[in-house]
């Protein structure tokens, strides 16, 4: 399962790669595998001490590069590792294309090897305030350690860096993704890795009812993600928004990515129609805060915000509501208060981290890359490595048909100019 | 297994985004993560009751959006579901480019709610007619159940729908897909997913033998798919069928596709040089349809009767054939009558099914997108979601190499004119 | 006495559920990991893929899938009989065509054609852009079929003369038997073969592949598979301490391809071997595909720092080789060579020193001794039988394609089928834009 999950970076990576214009293709795909490296080297020396060492209930305290690790909790390692990459990786969607590759290093290092290991410890180590005894917090597959953490870095994130050169002027037309081919493999790898995600989030297969409650968390994903696509895909074509109303497919897929993070906190307890009513609601909470970013010009190409944060939140709210015996089943609000605090404990955590790492980066002018090569790309200029280099598509086939194109283009021009002066 | 086999939709998906212009890339990927999304919802509510719920010979009646499905069912629900939008995504393929999207809506409901869950409870449930103590009907992983109701659903969009505007002019040039490599990359992932395809329809792996079936299915699934492949390659290359004569890659694909189809029904009872047999038929029936399809004018953009149809109907036999104790061994024909009376009657409902419903479609006028829409392209105008957005590969690499080649290119058709002036 | 036999019936029965589910759960295992080791075959196809100009394109892709087709055959037919059939020590002699093969090894059978595509796969990347497509049909059989499978009879059969009681040869996962034969394979067909045409002109600037996302999924896949690749050669579950070994395989898989990437991308960075100091995204993947290759032999015994130093070494040993074929003019589009021959010979090395009461714990040298001499003896045999046969074909011409056909492509001219076919791209977008562009460009060349 840690295996299939690990394949969720590459789903990560060719969403963001889409999603970004051709002359930063280059430097957003070795952002997102350096993500899987350096969250290995961190996470090794650093973080599972951190998350999983014994220690207080704040973090852990021993096993820093997994000396004293027993070889049975190799397997929990490795699984935990996948887990810190893909918190790590959301950010770098909400920051692409003007964050400097120094600043993502350091970054990409602190959120595996300190915040979100913390986070974790909080609420999956046996010490952590918020998985001792006392506390009623449930968050099977990490709605809220995972992708609230990633999520409200990622916001912190693109507030601070400020939009992308001529994002938001009035005068030039929308910034687009360069493939939504690429955007859509992306997808639908992470369409199939959130099936492991949540259904791996077990974590075990030989005791009673573990078949039984994998089975369920992968039914659940599966309705809460449609229903999620549908609902935000069908919200957008209405127009409500005050967008267009098109049948987009970015809309489909990142209502379903919603719809599916928000049914990560409760998929192995929540009735079959419970999820399908988070699905909705996530479908319609994505679309809310994509909308509401765009007004507050706040620029994350590639909705990791609204997909993660939103959906994050609200699968922590949605699992006290809906799980059998929860609020609508009269039960009491003992999860919901305490889903509430540890969703305002990480957004604090994470968030106030972030604030200061991102704010002294910006303070001494590392965080974002110069305004010339914004426009030029950092491809050629940072990575020397033109994703679909000009040289290397010289066919004959091109040319004769661009000249042909070309000719018959000046043409139309003129008949245009001719009817022009006429 | 159920998790890989999901993949394989990303495996439709690319195949047919592949197999398109670049103007209808996105229509085709939103139509098949839609299947994904819909057919989670239909057969939730829908499907799932008629296929296995309790009921009489010809369909299910209750457990009407699981409803009383036991938690032990939810992982056999899963597998199912999967299988469902597989069917569903056969049919996409062959109406590529140019059917209506409300049309698209429509009957990708009618037949992950209607059509398919009707043919696997006959085949697949206890109850049903091809599965009752009397019936010898084998068909392991959905030859005849999956393959044969997608592929004539797919020949019967594709014939009352009509072939892509100039698709069969005489003066105009074949219409092509727009990108090998996306087309390649789904036919990787359909490879790998076909393994899982055919393995996992053991359903179980804890019985005495079920290990054994799960490894013959695919050691089965590998050599009919190799023998497919090769073997209609060689075909092609040969040019018996009056076409051109080059070592085509999609033809290497499609015809381990058909070989993979094929082996479905029979995979886990077949000898191992059965298969090989199985293979080499299959290849040589995918490459016949297609030069028949080709010559009746049904345009196919995906060849998705050839190999799903065809394969279908050929793998029927071939179990009843070469399965251990069939034919070929001197056993008796019962297998063969009854796979051929199984054949007939979903032909004959999902067929008859169709007919009705695109029909329908037709005569209402909403299943074809008008000539001007077919001409610019469903993406932009539909879409509102162009592929490969111009604006998004501004590049100073790719105008200044354009303006050297055209300069270029324009020199040379003056020496050539030139020439020819001497 | 009635109790008594009913109670070791029960004990007998139930040992034979046990048993049989042991097995299941074992052949199970290696079906799942078998399944995901298939997929690097996409893996490798797109690597390749985006490594190429884009007029060969289809010529690469459909050399990656027809491996498999090839390998599936070829391996059915005589590789597996000759890699697993009994015999003597050099190679199998029953079982062609998986006759008389019994059911319980159907699952080993696919998982080991899995590992003779990879190393047949290793191959096509080398010699891509200007390889002949018959040449490639006969390598191919070869190599799957005779080549790979006495290798891998030698070292992982029961027969084989590396894996006898007497011998201390030790490759878990195949750094020698897979990807050092495959890299010498791959070697040997490049320098053969010679450079493409205007690779190494002076005035010409460098070849570059068509398209880095495409490079980027394949080796995102690798990555995958490498993972499977590792942690499924232990081959068993149910066994006492497999699920550990199989944990510590993938958790050093990890480690030594993060430190193997990690390295080569910062030592391209400072440029100290003369090229460009970008951060380079193929240095990066291929130092830790390299470090991974490394690791394969001694992922279940090493200690995890050993498979951090393991990986930086290869990480070193990639840019290393890949600068010195650079200089040596030896034309390797995919950097095959330095990532499977440099990354499994170090393995060899790497899984003596390091492991468990290895060489640095004070161990003796036999395990080093005898990795060595399995590496000679690989060497010896991949490469000769490679040079006779990449040799002929070269002599009788079949090996390379005509200079003009290589100048415009093997994709329209061989296979009929462009990978971006122009006429398929005609959108009002695209040509408004370039008109558009055009004009500025001729304005700012006027100006």
């Amino acid at each position: 399962m840690g295996t299939i999950i690990f394949f969720m970076q590459c789903g990560f990576a060719f969403l963001e790669a889409g999603a970004v214009r051709s002359k930063n293709t280059t430097n957003i795909l070795i952002k997102n595998i350096l993500d899987v490296f350096i969250a290995g080297i961190a996470y090794w020396l650093v973080g599972y001490a951190l998350a999983f060492g014994e220690g207080n209930s704040f973090c852990g305290e021993n096993m820093w590069a997994t000396v004293g690790l027993s070889e049975d909790k190799l397997a929990f390692w490795f699984f935990q590792f996948v887990f810190a990459a893909t918190a790590a990786t959301i950010v770098s969607g909400s920051m692409a294309e003007r964050c400097n590759f120094h600043a993502y290093l350091i970054y990409s290092v602190i959120l595996t090897a300190i915040v979100y290991p913390i986070v974790s410890h909080w609420a999956w180590s046996g010490d952590g305030w918020l998985a001792s005894e006392g506390s009623a917090y449930q968050d099977f597959a990490g709605s809220g350690v995972v992708h609230l953490t990633g999520g409200i870095a990622a916001l912190v994130g693109a507030v601070i860096l400020g939009p992308r050169h001529g994002r938001f002027d009035s005068d030039s037309p929308d910034i687009r993704g360069h493939s939504v081919p690429l955007a859509a493999l992306g997808g639908f790898i992470l369409l199939f890795g959130f099936l492991a995600f949540n259904g791996g989030s077990q974590a075990s297969i030989s005791q009673p009812g573990d078949a039984g409650a994998v089975a369920r968390a992968i039914v659940n994903t599966v309705i809460s993600g449609s229903f999620g696509g549908i609902t935000s895909l069908i919200i957008y074509r209405t127009g409500v928004c005050g967008v267009s109303n098109t049948w987009s497919f970015l809309m489909a897929l990142n209502g379903a990515l919603a719809g599916m993070v928000a049914i990560c906190a409760g998929c192995n307890v929540m009735p079959i129609w419970g999820s399908c009513v988070t699905g909705i609601v996530a479908g319609m909470l994505f679309i809310t805060i994509h909308t509401l970013l765009d007004k507050l010009k706040v620029d994350d190409p590639l909705d990791a915000v609204a997909v993660h944060m939103g959906g994050g939140l609200w699968g922590l709210v949605a699992v006290a509501l809906f799980q059998d015996g929860g609020i609508v089943f009269g039960g009491s609000g003992k999860v919901l208060a305490w889903n509430i605090a540890g969703a305002l404990a990480i957004m604090a955590w994470a968030g106030g981290l972030c604030i200061i790492m991102f704010g002294t980066l910006r303070l001494v002018g590392w965080l974002r890359v110069p305004i010339e090569m914004e426009i030029q790309g950092m491809d050629i200029l940072k990575h020397g490595e033109p994703a679909y280099p000009a040289g290397s598509w010289e066919e004959k086939q091109y040319y004769n048909k661009l000249a042909a194109n070309y000719q018959q283009q000046h043409n139309d021009n003129d008949t245009n100019s001719s009817d022009r002066n006429n």
